[in-house]
C-alpha cells in the first residue's frame, strides 16, 4: 500500500555542499554565457566574412572582435572571483591535464586572445589603421607587422578563428558534461547544446550593433538556425533522461516539474527560443524592420539557460537520489 | 613488499556501527578540520515500508577511489593519486576552482577556509608512521577497519572475504574503497 | 459533479508546472488584447468618448464566451465548478476600488494589464504607467493602518450570480448572452451616432464576421442549456463546498502520515471535547461564533469536523471554510470503535487480512501507545528522500 | 499608419479569442487571469530589497514576504511575462512595434507621462482596495458570474466615465 520510504539523516553539514551542493554561484554561469557569447561572435564573424569574402564594412563591425576580448576578459573575471584562492591562479598555466575539460578551457582561452586581436586587426578599415597607429606611438613598427602578418593569412585566421571559437563553445558545455556525479550535466549533449545556446546569443548581440543590411539578413537567418538547433538539443537532453532510470527521471524533474521549472519554461524556452524563433521568421518572411527586442529575448534567454542548468545541475547530486 | 603495490582501504560494519560521533570529532582533532567543517560524517539511513522499516547507520568519508573523478576534473593536478591508492590535494597547487567538488558524487570534499579543497587523507601522515587513521582508532564499537587490500592477510581483506558486503553509488563507475559490512 | 477539470485543483500538476503554464496562458492572453487593439492607450480612451466601444466588445466577447463555455463543460460535468476559486464579494470596497480604477483607467489610457501590452508594443507611457501601479500598490501597503476597516467592511463571502438566484450557471450564461448582444448593438449605435455627429466616420466592424460571432454565442448559450437537460444532476446550483465524508481509517491515516495536512475539530460541547477528543483536534473556541473561527483559518489544509456520532453533512458554519471540508463518518465513536480498540485478530490468514490485521494493528498502537508500537512517524510520499541537519557531528 | 501595419481583428473575435484564453485558463488552473498583483510583487520586491524592515512590518504588504519564498516566484508574476511576450508578438506580427509615446494631438510628452504615472498610482491603489484590476476581477471574475466582480466592473466603467471630460483634452 504504502510506497518504499527512505529517510537519510545527515551528519554532514559542509558548507558549499549540503545540504544541496552549491559551490558555483552566479560567476560560472556568468562566466559560461560570456564565454559562448564569444565563441559565437568568433564563428560567426569568421563565417560571415568567409562567405561573403568581404570584411565588416560598419565601424562596429570592425569593433566587434575587440568588444569579444573585452567581454571574454569579463568571463575571465568572474571565473577569477569564483577561485577559492585568486592567487593560485597561476597554477592554471603551470600543467595542462589531458582529463580536466578546465585544464583545456584554461589553454584554450589564451589562445582565444591573439586569434581575436589577430582577426580584428586585419579587418579594419583604412582609416581605423591610421587612427590606431597613431595612438600606438612607439609600438608602431610592432603593430605593422602584425598587421602585415594579420592581411597576409586573413583566411588561415578566420578559419582558426571559427575552430577555435567552436572548441570554446563547446568546452563550456562540456565542462559540465563531463562531471558524471552531477545526474542533469553528465550529457554528451551538453557541449553542442552551449555551442548553439552561445551561436545563437552571439548572433543577438551582433545583431544589437549596427551592421550592413546583407550581414543582418544573413545572420538572422543563422540566429534562427541555431535557436532551432539548440530547441533540438533541449528536447534530446531532456527525453534522454526523462527515458533514463529513476535517478535520471529525478534530474529531469528540475527543470519539468521542480524548482526551476517555471524559469526554464518562461524565461529559456518561451521567452528565450520559441518567441525569438517566431519573430525572426516572421522578420525574415515579411522584411519587417528589426527590433532590438527579439536579441535581447535571446540574450536574457541564453543567461537563463546557463544559471538554471548550473543551479539546478548542482541540485541533482548522486546522494540526492533515491 | 614495496610501497607501491599497497592499496589502503576502509571497511565500516553497519551492524556494529551505533552513530556516537567519535570517528568525526577524533578527525576534527587529529586533523585540525576547521569549525562547521568535517572529513567524516554518520548518516541514518531509514528505508522500508510502515511499519517494516531497517535501519543502517554508517560512517561515510571519502571513497579513495580506484578511478577518481575528482583527479580527473583537477586543471591543474593539485588533486592526486598518492602512495597506497590514497587521493590526496596538494594545497599549494589548489586555485580552489570547486571542478573536483562538483565532480565527487559523494560530495566529500569541500572548500578549507584558507582557500584549497580539502578531505579525508586516509590518516596518510599517521599510516606513514605505522599507525591507524584517527577515527579508526578511537572506535568503541570497533566497526572501522583499515588496510592493505593487496595483502590477503590484512584485517580488511579477510572481512571482505568472509561478509556480506556493498560499497555507496557502485553505479558511479568510481571504484570506491570503503566498503561497508551489512 | 466531479469532473476532471480544473486539472490543477485536481492535483493533475504541481505549482512549478503551474506557473510554467502561467508563461503560455499569459502569451495568449497579450497575443489576444493586442489583436483587440488594447495596446494603444488613445485606442482604450475612445471607450469612454464613445467613438470606440473596443474595450466593451473585447471584453464582454471575452467574459460571454468563457462563461459560456464554463456553463457547457459544467452542465456535461467535465469541470467541477464549485472547484473554480471564484473571487469573493466585499461591496465598498469593490465598488469605491472600481470608481477609482476607472478615473485612474481615463487618466493614464491604460488598466495595468494593457499597460503591459503598450509597454511590449513599444510605448514609453506604458511602462511609466506600470511605475505608477507599482507606487500605488506601495502607497495602499502605506495607508494600510487607515484602510484596514474599510477594506474588510460589506463582506458577503463568495456571492455568484448563479447561487443569488438559485438557478444553473448555464441559464445565468445565457442571460449574460443576452445582455452582451444587447451592450454590443447600443455601443455600435452610440458610435455611429457619435460619428454622425462629428462629421467622421464609425469604426469600421465587418458585420458578417460579427453576425457570425453573435450566433456563435448563441449556439454556444443554446448549447449550454442543452446540456442541462441531458445531465439533470447538473440542474441543482453547484454546492459552495463538496464535503468529503471520511472514514476513521482514512483519518487516522492522514493523522499518522501528514498531521499537517488537516484541521480536526471536534463540534462537540466543550466538556465532551476536553475530557476525550481524537488526538489533535481542536475544540470549538467558546465565546466565539463558530463560523468567524472557520473563516479565519487558512484554506490549505482539509478541515474534517465530527460530532459525538454520524454527523449527515458538516453544518453551515463549516461551510465557511474556504478550503476542502470532510466529515468523520460515525463521529468520535467510530473513531474509538475502530482505531482505539484493539483490531480482532484476522479469522484467515491469507495475504490481505494479515497486510490488513498488520495496519490496523500499527494505528492502534500509535494512537493508544500500546506495546509493540511502531517506529516514530515519517511522511510517506513517493520516494522521500531528505536530508536533514542535526546537531553534533561536525 | 506605417506601412508594415496589419488590421487590428475584429473585436468581437479578439474577444472570443480571450475568452478561451480565460477558460483554458479556468480549465487548467481553476483560477483565472490577473496583472495587478505580479506588478504590486515586483513592487514589493523592490521595496523589501530597499527596506526589508518595513514591509515585513507593513501589516498588508507584509503578506508577500511572510512565508519566505521568493516575491516573485508566482503564478502571476510568470503570467505577466507572458503577457509582455505574448503583446510583443502580436505588436511585431501586427507591424504595430514602434517606440514612442501614446498621446493626443493637443498634449505633450512630458504631459502625457505624468498623466500616464498619475493614473497608473491611481489604479494601483485602486486594484489592491478592489482585490484586482480589470483583469483580476472584471474579466476574471466577471466570467466565474462573482457578483463583486460584476459590481466592480459597472464601477470601472462609472468611474471613467464621470472622470472623461476632464481629461479630454489629452485624448482628443
Amino acid at each position: 500500500m504504502n510506497p518504499q520510504l527512505v529517510e537519510i539523516t545527515h551528519g554532514r553539514t559542509n558548507p558549499g555542499i549540503d545540504p544541496v551542493l552549491h559551490a558555483w554561484g552566479w560567476e560560472v554561469p556568468v562566466y559560461l554565457f560570456l564565454g559562448g557569447l564569444v565563441a559565437g561572435v568568433m564563428v560567426l564573424l569568421a563565417a560571415l566574412e568567409l562567405k561573403r569574402r568581404a570584411k565588416a564594412t560598419t565601424p562596429a563591425g570592425q569593433a566587434m572582435p575587440f568588444v569579444a576580448i573585452g567581454l571574454i576578459s569579463l568571463g575571465m573575471g568572474a571565473l577569477f572571483l569564483d577561485l577559492a584562492h585568486k592567487v593560485h591562479v597561476y597554477r592554471f598555466y603551470l600543467s595542462f591535464e589531458a582529463t580536466s575539460p578546465m585544464s583545456w578551457g584554461a589553454w584554450i582561452l589564451m589562445i582565444v586572445y591573439p586569434v581575436l586581436l589577430l582577426q580584428g586587426l586585419g579587418g579594419l578599415s583604412d582609416g581605423a589603421r591610421g587612427w590606431l597607429r597613431a595612438k600606438v606611438g612607439g609600438l608602431g613598427t610592432l603593430l605593422d607587422r602584425v598587421q602585415a602578418f594579420a592581411d597576409a593569412k586573413r583566411r588561415p585566421i578566420l578559419w582558426t578563428s571559427m575552430a577555435v571559437g567552436a572548441g570554446l563553445g563547446v568546452y563550456t558545455g562540456l565542462l559540465l558534461g563531463t562531471l558524471s556525479a552531477r545526474l542533469l550535466w553528465n550529457s554528451a549533449v551538453m557541449g553542442p547544446l552551449f555551442l548553439a545556446s552561445g551561436v545563437s546569443t552571439g548572433a543577438a548581440l551582433l545583431l544589437c550593433v549596427k551592421l550592413d543590411h546583407e550581414a543582418h539578413h544573413t545572420l538572422v537567418r543563422w540566429d534562427t538556425l541555431a535557436i532551432g538547433v539548440e530547441l533540438a538539443l533541449l528536447a534530446v537532453l531532456l527525453l534522454g533522461l526523462v527515458t533514463g532510470g529513476s535517478a535520471q527521471q529525478v534530474a529531469a524533474d528540475t527543470l519539468l516539474g521542480g524548482r526551476y521549472t517555471p524559469y526554464f519554461w518562461s524565461l529559456v524556452v518561451v521567452g528565450g527560443l520559441a518567441v525569438p524563433l517566431v519573430l525572426n521568421v516572421v522578420e525574415m518572411r515579411r522584411g519587417l524592420r528589426p527590433t532590438l527586442l527579439t536579441p535581447a529575448l535571446v540574450l536574457i534567454g541564453g543567461f537563463a539557460l546557463r544559471t538554471l542548468v548550473v543551479a539546478a545541475g548542482q541540485y541533482t547530486s548522486f546522494g540526492l537520489m533515491p | 613488499m614495496s610501497k607501491t603495490s599497497r592499496r589502503y582501504a576502509m571497511v565500516m560494519d553497519t551492524k556494529k556501527c551505533v552513530g556516537c560521533n567519535a570517528c568525526v570529532l577524533a578527525c576534527k582533532a587529529e586533523n585540525n578540520v576547521p569549525e562547521g567543517f568535517c572529513r567524516d560524517w554518520i548518516v541514518e539511513e531509514v528505508r522500508g515500508t510502515f511499519p517494516k522499516l531497517q535501519a543502517e547507520i554508517r560512517s561515510e568519508r571519502c571513497n579513495h577511489c580506484g578511478d577518481p573523478p575528482c583527479v580527473d576534473a583537477c586543471p591543474t593536478g593539485a588533486s592526486h593519486i598518492a602512495e597506497g591508492g590514497v587521493v590526496l590535494v596538494t594545497h599549494d597547487k589548489c586555485t580552489g576552482c570547486k571542478a573536483c567538488i562538483a565532480s565527487c558524487p559523494y560530495d566529500a570534499r569541500f572548500v578549507h577556509p584558507e582557500g584549497y579543497v580539502d578531505k579525508c587523507t586516509f590518516c596518510l601522515h599517521r599510516v606513514q608512521k605505522g599507525q591507524l587513521p584517527a577515527c579508526v582508532t578511537v572506535c568503541p564499537t570497533r566497526s572501522l577497519h583499515f588496510g592493505d587490500l593487496n595483502d590477503p592477510d590484512s584485517d580488511v581483506s579477510r572481512l571482505l572475504a568472509t561478509r556480506k558486503w556493498k560499497v555507496q553509488h557502485p553505479e558511479a563507475g568510481t571504484d570506491p574503497h570503503v566498503f561497508f559490512l551489512v | 459533479m466531479n469532473g476532471l477539470f480544473p486539472l490543477y485543483q485536481k492535483g493533475a500538476f504541481e505549482y512549478p508546472v503551474a506557473m510554467a503554464l502561467a508563461t503560455l496562458l499569459g502569451l495568449g492572453f497579450g497575443f489576444a488584447l493586442e489583436r483587440g487593439g488594447f495596446g494603444s492607450a488613445r485606442r482604450l480612451a475612445a471607450q469612454f468618448y464613445g467613438t470606440d466601444m473596443r474595450v466593451l466588445k473585447v471584453m464582454f466577447s471575452a467574459i460571454v464566451t468563457a462563461t459560456v463555455g464554463l456553463g457547457i463543460f459544467g452542465g456535461l460535468g467535465v469541470v467541477d465548478l464549485g472547484a473554480l476559486q471564484i473571487p469573493g464579494t466585499w461591496w465598498w470596497p469593490q465598488i469605491v476600488g472600481g470608481f477609482v480604477l476607472g478615473a485612474g483607467f481615463i487618466v493614464s489610457g491604460y488598466c495595468p494589464g494593457t499597460a503591459v501590452v503598450a509597454t511590449a508594443s513599444g510605448n514609453l507611457d506604458g511602462i511609466v504607467s506600470l511605475v505608477g501601479v507599482m507606487f500605488g500598490a506601495l502607497l495602499f501597503g502605506a495607508l494600510w493602518p487607515v484602510l484596514e476597516g474599510f477594506y474588510q467592511s460589506g463582506e458577503a463571502g463568495v456571492v455568484t450570480l448563479n447561487g443569488m438566484l438559485g438557478v444553473p450557471w448555464a441559464v445565468v450564461a445565457a442571460g449574460v448572452v443576452a445582455m452582451a448582444v444587447g451592450a454590443f448593438l447600443f455601443g455600435e449605435w452610440v458610435e455611429r451616432l457619435l460619428a454622425k455627429k462629428g462629421g467622421t466616420e464609425a469604426p469600421d466592424v465587418d458585420p458578417r464576421t460579427r453576425n457570425r460571432v453573435f450566433a456563435g454565442f448563441g449556439v454556444a448559450a443554446a448549447l449550454g442549456l442543452a446540456a442541462l437537460a441531458v445531465t439533470p444532476a447538473a440542474i441543482a446550483p453547484p454546492a459552495p463546498s463538496p464535503v468529503a465524508q471520511w472514514d476513521a481509517e482514512t483519518l487516522a491515516d492522514a493523522l499518522v502520515r501528514d498531521p499537517g495536512s488537516v484541521y480536526l475539530v471536534d463540534l462537540r460541547d466543550a466538556a465532551a471535547c476536553g475530557k476525550d477528543r481524537i488526538a489533535g483536534a481542536l475544540c470549538l473556541p467558546e465565546g466565539e461564533e463558530p463560523g468567524a473561527f472557520f473563516a479565519t483559518l487558512p484554506p490549505t489544509r482539509t478541515l474534517v469536523v465530527y460530532g459525538a456520532s454520524d454527523l449527515a453533512d458538516a453544518p453551515a458554519d463549516a461551510r465557511r471554510f474556504t478550503g476542502k471540508v470532510a466529515v468523520l463518518t460515525g463521529g468520535h465513536a467510530a473513531f474509538h470503535s475502530d482505531i482505539l480498540t484493539p483490531p480482532p485478530a484476522p479469522t484467515e490468514a491469507t495475504p490481505r487480512t494479515l497486510a490488513d490485521f498488520e495496519r490496523k494493528q500499527a494505528l492502534y498502537a500509535w494512537f493508544t501507545g500500546a506495546e509493540a508500537a511502531p517506529p516514530p512517524v515519517m511522511p510517506t510520499r513517493k520516494a522521500v528522500t531528505r536530508k536533514t541537519k542535526k546537531g553534533g557531528g561536525c | 499608419m506605417n506601412p508594415q501595419e496589419r488590421p487590428l481583428w475584429n473585436p468581437y473575435v479578439a474577444g472570443a479569442f480571450l475568452g478561451l484564453v480565460l477558460l483554458a485558463t479556468y480549465l487548467l488552473m481553476g483560477f483565472g487571469l490577473g496583472s495587478s498583483a505580479a506588478v504590486t510583487r515586483v513592487a514589493v520586491a523592490g521595496a523589501h530589497a530597499v527596506a526589508p524592515a518595513a514591509i515585513e512590518n507593513n501589516g498588508y504588504l507584509g503578506a508577500y514576504v511572510s512565508s519566505g519564498a521568493p516575491i516573485l516566484e508566482d503564478w502571476m508574476v510568470f503570467e505577466v511575462i507572458g503577457v509582455f511576450l505574448g503583446g510583443l508578438l502580436g505588436a511585431y506580427t501586427g507591424g504595430r512595434l514602434k517606440k514612442g509615446v501614446d498621446r493626443g494631438p493637443r498634449i505633450g510628452v512630458g504631459g502625457r507621462l505624468g498623466l500616464a504615472l498619475a493614473g497608473g498610482v491611481l489604479m494601483g491603489f485602486a486594484a489592491r482596495l478592489a482585490r484586482g484590476c480589470t483583469s483580476g476581477q472584471a474579466l476574471t471574475g466577471g466570467a466565474a458570474l462573482a457578483v463583486g466582480s460584476w459590481v466592480f466592473m459597472f464601477a470601472v466603467f462609472a468611474g471613467g466615465y464621470a472622470l472623461a471630460p476632464l481629461v479630454r483634452r489629452q485624448w482628443r
